[in-house]
């Protein structure tokens, strides 16, 4: 059971249907527990992944982001990891003079044989954003509607 | 107004043991859009589909929710089963509750909140699904093999022995390719020639084929099922149709100190030749560079004279020939690395320190197949080039080139090491006496009977091997004086050597990268061309419809080359065993209203699915420029989505719509 | 390069130490054929070998405050007579405008601009630049005694992507000017051979077995003297040839200059204003 | 004989709305080189340094995005909640400019005339509009062409007239000003000199018939060619009050917002169907043009401008309502009989 | 005088039919900024201005209808316009053949000069038709400015903490009002149908409230990124004065940093937007 009054990060996960998707399936068939915290999206591609989706995905209040795919060179399109690489090179230089936490978006590279590694990585993403406690910046941005 | 049904699968205790099923059966009911909500133990089985079958019917479902396992497990089964119900199978979505819940979360409440909420997103996504039907592409049964090596032989003879016709495009004057100039082969040292000429002869006979030699493909138009070739026939001033091949003319022209391409440099040709004897087509070719009439436009002519079929014609001109086709195998094969300075790129700094090209007796490996092959120009005898002298102490260096930051190639060569340890034996089996020094990195000799080869060399012949590099040759009162180093002595090792045989790099043919735009295959940074995938698509390319093999692909020996050209026939038989090509329909498109035409995507786009095009009026007027995708082309990776800035590009099944809807469904 | 043209001119230690009679014939010929050197103001160590293996930034900083200075000042050529110091500008030029971030880093390190745009040459590319043409009107005496072994060393012709007035291994450009000169010049295996100057020191053994090499070599294709526009090279060669005669037993005698000197001789400059006075190893 | 109040007794008189738990709003230096009215943390009022703040008062009374209701989706039934009789704060503005507080009467009777805006009815009821006449003009104003002025008294309870470094005379004009400076002000001996506003720079009347007899006529285009089709002009203008009506949620709930438009983008008036009748950015000037000086004036008998010249402070091309009726001015020969006086 | 000279080829081109349209500089009266004219009759020449007053990009004129409908257009440029044009054509918006470009060296336009004129290095653009250059005396005076200053006020931003980085957004972004001018008189922003503008899905709240506030400035700037030809238009024309010019510094130190790529500068080079590089950096991926 929960511990009263602890604090249930908020994960969206973004991933690409061939490598992480499967490696988290792959997770599933070993049993390999790890926190519920995260929701997962299905893309083919991590190349499909565009930007705003990351900025959507702290409107809807989220606490951290992950965005995973097939190592460099394991694309099933060949090139679309390659692509999500470079357009995220660029975003967090962006997001960090916006001043928005960088702790807060994680990405990686999960293959489908990597089923550990993704139990991992959920894993300590939900300890380092339960640590870091709640999104409030982001939070107070989205709900300060009209 | 949505109808959506949902069905919640127990997977028997799998996600029942974790997940509170009737919690999520009642809350999913009350969800927005939700017309029934039903759990089972399997769905999967016959009577789980069974009552997906009759609510599809019974409600009139628009779209359907599975919640049970991965959809890589299940997805097909529940299209399948809703297809059979008469609902488009693309309105079906899965919530995988199981490897994503069930299976990795122990405590029931939190696995039954993150149930819910992925059923929540499903729900959202499936009611913005589209109705999809796989794209249908008509199909041209006849395939186009560029390069008539042993490999292009291979493919061709395969696709035309099934029935289809094949055109084969090859730019020397004859096929054969590389392999027609080795002597002989490893690890059986059977006669390179003897083995493919009979092919060669059958290529040239087949009823399916259509030989285009000293030919290149000079554009592609179309995609995968539907290209459209213009071949270049380059001007022979030989009648193809005339001439019987007998020989009249070549041995009548006056201009005889041409070097031979086919001996690679090491003999002589005429003005007017075949390149070998055995040459399929055995049509002879005017080197227009080399024949004087041809030069000066006037004079000589003693060809036109002797030729009795009148098959010379010096008027004769390039000819451009379409050819369509429904696919392209490419078996452009490789060329030898240039010690000497390689002039198309400037990392490739050579190998000075060998001395090839300044001295007359170091030479390459495909040269030294020359010398030691009976049609040879020596006849066999292994003559050394400065003074034809039978060199009683020749060096070979592996290597060169290859797995060589420095000089600019990191990968090996493969092929190097097999057929120096040839080359030491028919060195040593001609020469009694000579002395083999091989210079090696590392011996690798997998594959069949291959590394016994090459103890038979060391131990039966006595080559003997140096486990080290060469720093440098010079040349001493005729000798070439090697200095290398044996690492495992630990000693430097210098040798007084006749002649230096050099195992230099494989590299892609000459031009390869122009035919890979026009095919929009991709290379990588060496220049060989790229397969789909490494291990599941290894003759594929990313261009649906190209297909590859041998040494374009990268450093290959014979029985790989040709296992590769059967499997890249064997891949384009099976496309033609359809009756029509169906794409999977879960692909881009471009709203033409709001492109702007920055053509992003199209740069973007790893298999140049998508085009520049234009929108017109149906009388036919510019409206504006925009992309558009060729559904023949595209895979379905959404890289446009992503880059387009006006998200004017748009994915089936993953569309912006659905995305953000599953998004904002969690922030309930 | 016109008549009366002015380059930048960069000494390095060793023209302005030990070897000061490589400076005299470099300063002496050129000036003959009309070329002024600007001496850089304020020029520091290139970084040498030292350098690169202690910290990567300082192995760029000191060739880039160099190159800045350089750049600041207009000159466009500069002559590094030194091949370590050439390499070693020609090196830091490189790293700058490979990486943008590092360019940008320099520059604010040494507190000057550097765009990249200083070209470094060495003698033989400057020679190349007044043209063989010129050099062949100016010879007064030509060489025809000499019989020369052209030796480049180790670093004349490198780094060879960078340095493309010569092949790298086959070199020949100084047999052409020492022909321009009216000289003959043999060829031979020991062009680019290490002479084991780096090892000076540490290791004599070897370099008076590499510089032996060089040596008997160079007299078995029928050299009658070496030329190296190396300073390193010349001190083992000429100041090292009494060692080598007395470790092998051998009688070497070979003159070794620097391609200045003939030059410079060639021009008519007497061998005192050429610092030839100063070699170790003297025959008539 | 007049109301006089000093600078400190202005202060205290806004400290103490602020601490009965209003909002005060005036003219602010937001940033070193921009001042906007904006809502004061503590009292102060800035009385130079700036002609015009570069935005209009409409905005506290028609904010930019406003909730009209939000929606709640549960099991299979729809819940609403209106939003529109939360309270707002007691609101008083000060120091506003007369071209900005004349834009209330204007936007009193489009909020009104017939459906009666209750959002923002409730604020406008909630506002007490203290104005400060001009010293100052620049070259943008244009108050005097449009029938208001420096000292005018349209929309305001009450209006301030420097007079010396700290103090101003007071003019209540409505009881809601009465009541703001009950016993706030000593009577004077003196009477504030009102400065001079701009020179009359075109004949509104002329610019009225023009924009009815030349609906097609190419100098629309011609005239705004360089117009970049953004809304600076339009969300900095006192008076232009166009709004559009989106939903904000997802399938469980949301709400219904109402958000500033502007006649210059072109998806303004761009039809599903793909047509757009106003395709042309001259159309849309010339739309922006008419209403105001033609469409509004038929309905209302009023002009929809204050000539506070903001558009053209603002226009990233310098292409404000005046320069557009200037070049009108000068395009058209017949202006010469109704030059300016 | 340049402004003689520009008059003087105004006129030839219209007259000759080399170009339909000129686009260039007018101004109400002297002193008074100068503003993008359009001249189609060899006779209006005269109103052409050339002074520190020519700010406005007139690249950004060459995407709207209005101004395609004109015909074949001559525009002037500076050094840092002429960016965005490269860029233009980089993106196939438009075909330099078809367009005459006029290219004026220029030493900081603005008075006191624009931010971008400190660190500017593109005096004299290249790419151009027509180079007017100033006389040798004015040209002298030309800044030479280290590249190092380019970003000098980012990374004095940048020393902020991360919090105090998103209260200055937060207030920055608080007054938009989203009018959209900064899209508007972006020479780059060419969308037929902007994202902004985009419903089913709406990616950017309408509102302008904090949370579509920051959506719509997240995405501009980063739509730019790569791309941005830093002529800062969109900093100029908010009326807000939000400092739009921070986030594009930004983006252009990243792809400097990254690619080596600054946006505009060769018209030869491959953009980086829609491509990727095998050696790209990924320190960042777990």
């Amino acid at each position: 059971m929960n511990e009263t009054n602890r604090f249930e990060p908020r994960i969206i996960a973004y991933v690409c249907n061939w490598c992480t998707y499967l490696g988290a399936d792959l997770a599933g068939t070993n049993r390999l527990e790890y926190p519920a915290n995260v929701r997962i999206i299905r893309f083919p591609c991590t190349g499909r992944i565009d930007f705003n989706l990351i900025v959507k995905a702290f409107e809807a209040g989220a606490d951290a982001v992950l965005v995973s795919g097939c190592h460099p060179g394991d694309c099933h399109y060949t090139a679309g990891n390659y692509h999500a690489r470079r357009r995220w090179m660029l975003f967090r230089q962006l997001l960090d003079t916006l001043g928005i936490d960088l702790n807060r978006i994680h990405f990686t590279w999960i293959s489908a044989a990597e089923g550990r590694k993704w139990a991992q990585v959920v894993t300590g993403i939900t300890e380092q954003t339960r640590q870091m406690g709640p999104y409030t910046a982001y939070r107070e941005i989205a709900r300060a509607s009209a | 107004m949505a109808r959506i049904g949902v069905f919640t699968c127990w997977c028997g205790e799998n996600v029942a043991r974790h997940v509170d099923i009737e919690k999520v059966t009642e809350t999913v009911a009350q969800m927005p859009g939700v017309r029934c909500s039903i759990n089972y133990k399997y769905m999967c089985s016959d009577p789980g589909q069974a009552q997906i079958r009759d609510k599809i019917q019974s409600e009139r479902l628009t779209g359907l929710v599975v919640a049970s396992c991965s959809p890589h497990m299940h997805l097909k089964t529940f299209r399948k089963a809703a297809q059979t119900a008469g609902l488009n199978p693309y309105l079906v979505e899965m919530a995988n509750i199981r490897e994503h819940c069930s299976w990795v979360h122990h405590n029931r409440e939190e696995a039954t909140a993150k149930a819910l909420d992925l059923i929540r997103m499903s729900v959202e996504k499936v009611k913005r699904d589209h109705e999809l039907v796989p794209i249908r592409v008509p199909l041209t049964r006849r395939a186009l093999v560029i390069g008539g090596g042993v490999a292009g032989i291979q493919a061709a003879l395969d696709i035309a022995d099934a029935g289809h016709e094949v055109a084969l495009v090859e730019r020397e004057p004859s096929i054969g390719g590389k392999m027609a100039g080795l002597s002989e082969t490893f690890p059986t040292l059977d006669c390179s020639q003897c083995i493919l000429t009979p092919r060669m002869v059958e290529v040239g006979q087949h009823p399916n084929i259509k030989l285009y030699t000293y030919s290149e493909v000079e554009s592609v138009e179309g995609y995968v099922g539907n290209f459209k070739i213009t071949i270049r026939q380059k001007a022979r001033y030989v009648d193809m149709v005339k001439c019987t091949g007998c020989g009249d003319c070549w041995n009548s022209c006056p201009i005889k100190k041409n070097l031979s391409e086919f001996d690679c440099g090491m003999g002589f040709r005429k003005a007017i030749y075949i390149p070998f004897p055995q040459a399929v087509p055995a049509r002879p070719v005017i080197d227009r560079l080399a024949c004087t009439r041809l030069k000066r436009g006037t004079g000589c002519g003693l060809c036109e004279k002797k030729c009795q079929a009148k098959a010379i014609n010096f008027a004769d001109e390039d000819k451009l020939v379409v050819e369509q086709a429904g696919a392209v195998i490419v078996a452009t094969g490789y060329k030898l690395y240039n010690i000497a300075k390689e002039q198309d790129n400037a990392q490739l700094s050579g190998y000075g320190e060998y001395g090839y090209g300044k001295y007359k007796d170091v030479i390459d490996a495909l040269q030294f197949e020359r010398l030691v092959s009976a049609s040879g120009p020596t006849g066999g005898e292994i003559k050394r080039p400065s003074d034809g002298k039978i060199p009683q102490s020749v060096v070979f260096i592996k290597c060169v080139g290859s797995r060589d930051n420095a000089k600019g190639l990191a990968y090996c060569s493969k092929i190097c090491c097999m057929y120096t340890a040839k080359h030491t034996m028919l060195y040593k089996h001609k020469t009694p006496g000579g002395e083999a020094h091989v210079f090696y990195m590392d011996i690798r000799a997998g594959g069949k009977a291959y590394d016994e080869f090459v103890r038979r060399a060391i131990e039966q012949d006595g080559a003997k091997y140096y486990r080290g590099r060469v720093s440098k040759i010079t040349e001493e009162n005729g000798k070439l004086i090697v200095r290398g180093a044996d690492t495992l002595a630990g000693a430097p090792v210098t040798i007084e050597a006749d002649m230096v045989v050099l195992a230099v790099a494989m590299r892609p043919a000459d031009g390869v990268h122009a035919l890979a735009q026009k095919l929009n295959v991709g290379y990588d940074e060496f220049g060989f061309l790229s397969e789909s995938h490494p291990k599941l698509r290894p003759v594929e390319t990313n261009a649906a419809g190209v297909f590859i093999c041998g040494a374009c692909h990268a450093p290959k020996d014979i029985p790989e080359a040709v296992a590769q050209a059967s499997a890249a026939a064997g891949k384009t038989l099976v496309m033609f065993g359809r009756e029509e090509l169906t794409r999977e329909p879960e692909i881009a498109r471009i709203n033409e209203q709001t492109c702007a035409a920055c053509y992003t995507c199209v740069r973007g786009c790893p298999y140049t699915a998508i085009e520049r095009a234009e929108t017109l009026t149906p009388k036919g007027v510019h409206v504006k420029y925009t992309a558009r995708v060729n559904e023949g082309l595209c895979m379905g990776c959404g890289t446009c989505v992503a880059l387009c800035p006006s998200k004017s590009a748009e994915l089936e099944g993953f569309t912006e719509q659905q995305i953000y809807s599953m998004v904002e469904s969690l922030m309930t | 390069m016109t008549s009366a043209a002015s380059i930048g001119y960069y000494p390095g230690c060793a023209l302005h130490g030990s070897s000061n009679d490589y400076e005299a014939s470099v300063r002496a010929c050129l000036g003959a054929l009309g070329v002024e050197l600007c001496e850089l103001n304020d020029w520091i160590c290139c970084g040498a070998t030292a350098a690169h293996s202690l910290n990567h930034n300082l192995a760029v900083a000191l060739p880039a405050r160099n190159l800045a200075i350089a750049e600041r000042d207009g000159v466009r050529e500069l002559l590094a007579p030194c091949p370590m110091c050439s390499m070693e500008l020609i090196r830091g030029n490189r790293a700058m405008a490979r990486d943008e971030k590092l360019r940008r880093k320099m520059s604010e390190i040494v507190e000057l601009n550097i765009k990249g745009e200083t070209k470094v040459l060495n003698l033989i590319q400057v020679f190349q630049g007044i043209g063989m043409d010129a050099i062949k009107a100016a010879v007064k005496y030509p060489l025809t005694e000499i019989s020369a072994a052209c030796y480049y060393g180790c670093l004349l012709t490198r780094p060879p992507e960078d340095l493309r007035f010569d092949d790298c291994e086959h070199p020949s450009s100084m047999e052409t000017i020492i022909e321009a000169l009216g000289g003959k010049t043999v060829e031979w295996n020991y062009k680019t051979e290490c002479c084991g100057a780096g090892m000076t020191l540490a290791n004599t053994d070897t370099v008076l077995e590499l510089s032996h090499k060089i040596l008997s070599n160079a007299r078995a294709h029928g050299a009658n003297c070496v030329v190296a526009a190396c300073p390193m090279c010349h001190v083992n060669l000429d100041m090292k040839q009494g060692d080598v005669e007395r470790r092998y037993g051998v009688r070497h005698g070979m003159m070794i200059y620097y391609l200045s000197d003939l030059t410079g001789l060639a021009l008519g400059i007497d061998a005192h204003t050429l610092g030839i006075d100063r070699h170790f190893v003297v025959t008539k | 004989m007049s109301e006089i109040i000093t600078h400190a007794e202005l202060r205290r008189l806004m400290d103490d709305w602020i601490a009965r738990g209003g909002e005060v709003i005036g003219p602010a230096a937001v940033k070193p080189d921009l001042v906007q009215y904006a809502r004061l943390e503590s009292a102060g009022l800035m009385l130079s340094g700036y002609i015009h703040p570069a935005n209009s008062i409409k905005e506290f009374f028609f904010p930019r995005s406003e909730i009209l209701y939000r929606y709640k989706f549960t099991g299979k039934k729809i819940e609403l909640s209106d939003v529109v009789n939360d309270p707002v704060k007691p609101m008083l503005i000060m120091g506003a400019r007369p071209c900005d507080a004349s834009m209330l009467p204007i936007l009193d009777r489009v909020f009104n005339w017939d459906y009666k805006d209750n959002f923002y009815d409730k604020r406008r009821d909630a506002a007490t509009v203290v104005t400060m006449a001009c010293t100052e003009h620049d070259d943008a104003c244009f108050c005097t062409s449009v029938g208001c002025g420096p000292a005018a008294e349209q929309g305001s309870d009450a209006l301030l007239i420097r007079l010396g470094e700290d103090a101003f005379e007071v003019r209540c004009l409505t009881g809601k000003g009465r009541a703001l400076f009950q016993g706030k002000t000593q009577p004077g001996e003196r009477t504030a000199e009102i400065p001079p506003g701009p020179p009359l720079k075109f004949d509104a009347d002329f610019v009225r018939k023009f924009t009815r007899d030349n609906f097609d006529n190419p100098i629309w285009g011609e005239l705004t060619l360089r117009c970049a089709g953004c809304a600076a002009c339009a969300y900095t203008c006192p008076t232009c009050h166009c709004f559009d009506i989106v939903d904000e949620g997802n399938a469980y709930g949301g709400a219904r917002v109402k958000n500033w438009d502007c006649c210059q983008f072109s998806m303004f008036t761009q039809h599903a169907s793909g047509h757009n009748p106003r395709s042309a950015q001259g159309q849309r000037q010339r739309q922006r043009l008419s209403h105001k000086f033609a469409i509004y004036p038929d309905k209302f008998g009023e002009i929809l401008c204050t000539g506070c010249g903001n558009c053209g402070r603002i226009c990233p091309v310098g292409l404000g309502v005046l320069t557009v009726l200037e070049e009108i001015s000068n395009a058209t020969p017949s202006l010469e009989s109704v030059e300016p006086v | 005088m340049i402004v003689d000279q520009l008059r003087e080829l105004c006129a030839r081109l219209l007259s000759e039919g080399t170009a339909q349209v000129v686009i260039g500089y007018g101004q109400a009266a002297p002193g008074k900024p100068a503003y993008p004219v359009f001249i189609r009759r060899a006779e209006d020449a005269d109103q052409l201005v050339w002074n520190d007053q020519c700010m406005t990009n007139l690249a950004a004129t060459l995407k709207r209808r209005e101004v395609k409908a004109l015909g074949k257009p001559a525009v002037i440029v500076k050094g840092c316009d002429e960016r965005a044009l490269i860029m233009l054509a980089k993106e196939s918006q438009i075909v330099r053949a078809n367009i005459y470009v006029i290219g004026v060296e220029c030493n900081g336009a603005g008075r006191p000069a624009m931010a971008k004129c400190a660190s500017c290095d593109v005096h004299v653009p290249r790419w151009t038709d027509t180079v007017i250059r100033e006389t040798e005396s004015q040209a002298a005076a030309v800044r030479t400015t280290p590249s190092s200053a380019r970003y000098a006020d980012l990374e004095a931003f940048m020393r902020k903490t991360p919090e105090a980085r998103l209260a200055f957004w937060r207030a920055e972004f608080g007054r938009c009002v989203k009018c959209y001018a900064c899209r508007q008189v972006c020479p780059l922003c060419y969308c037929e149908r902007c994202i902004a503008d985009k419903n089913r899905p709406c990616v950017i709240d309408t509102s302008a409230t904090p949370k579509g506030n920051f959506a719509w400035h997240i995405t501009r700037a980063f739509h730019l990124a790569a791309r941005c030809a830093g002529c800062d238009e969109c900093a100029r024309a908010c009326p807000a004065h939000i400092d739009l010019r921070l986030l594009n510094l930004a983006l252009a130190a990243a792809a400097e940093d990254h690619f080596g790529w600054r946006a505009g500068m060769d018209p030869e080079a491959e953009p980086p937007a829609g491509a990727y590089s095998l050696k790209d950096k990924e320190d960042f991926i777990g």
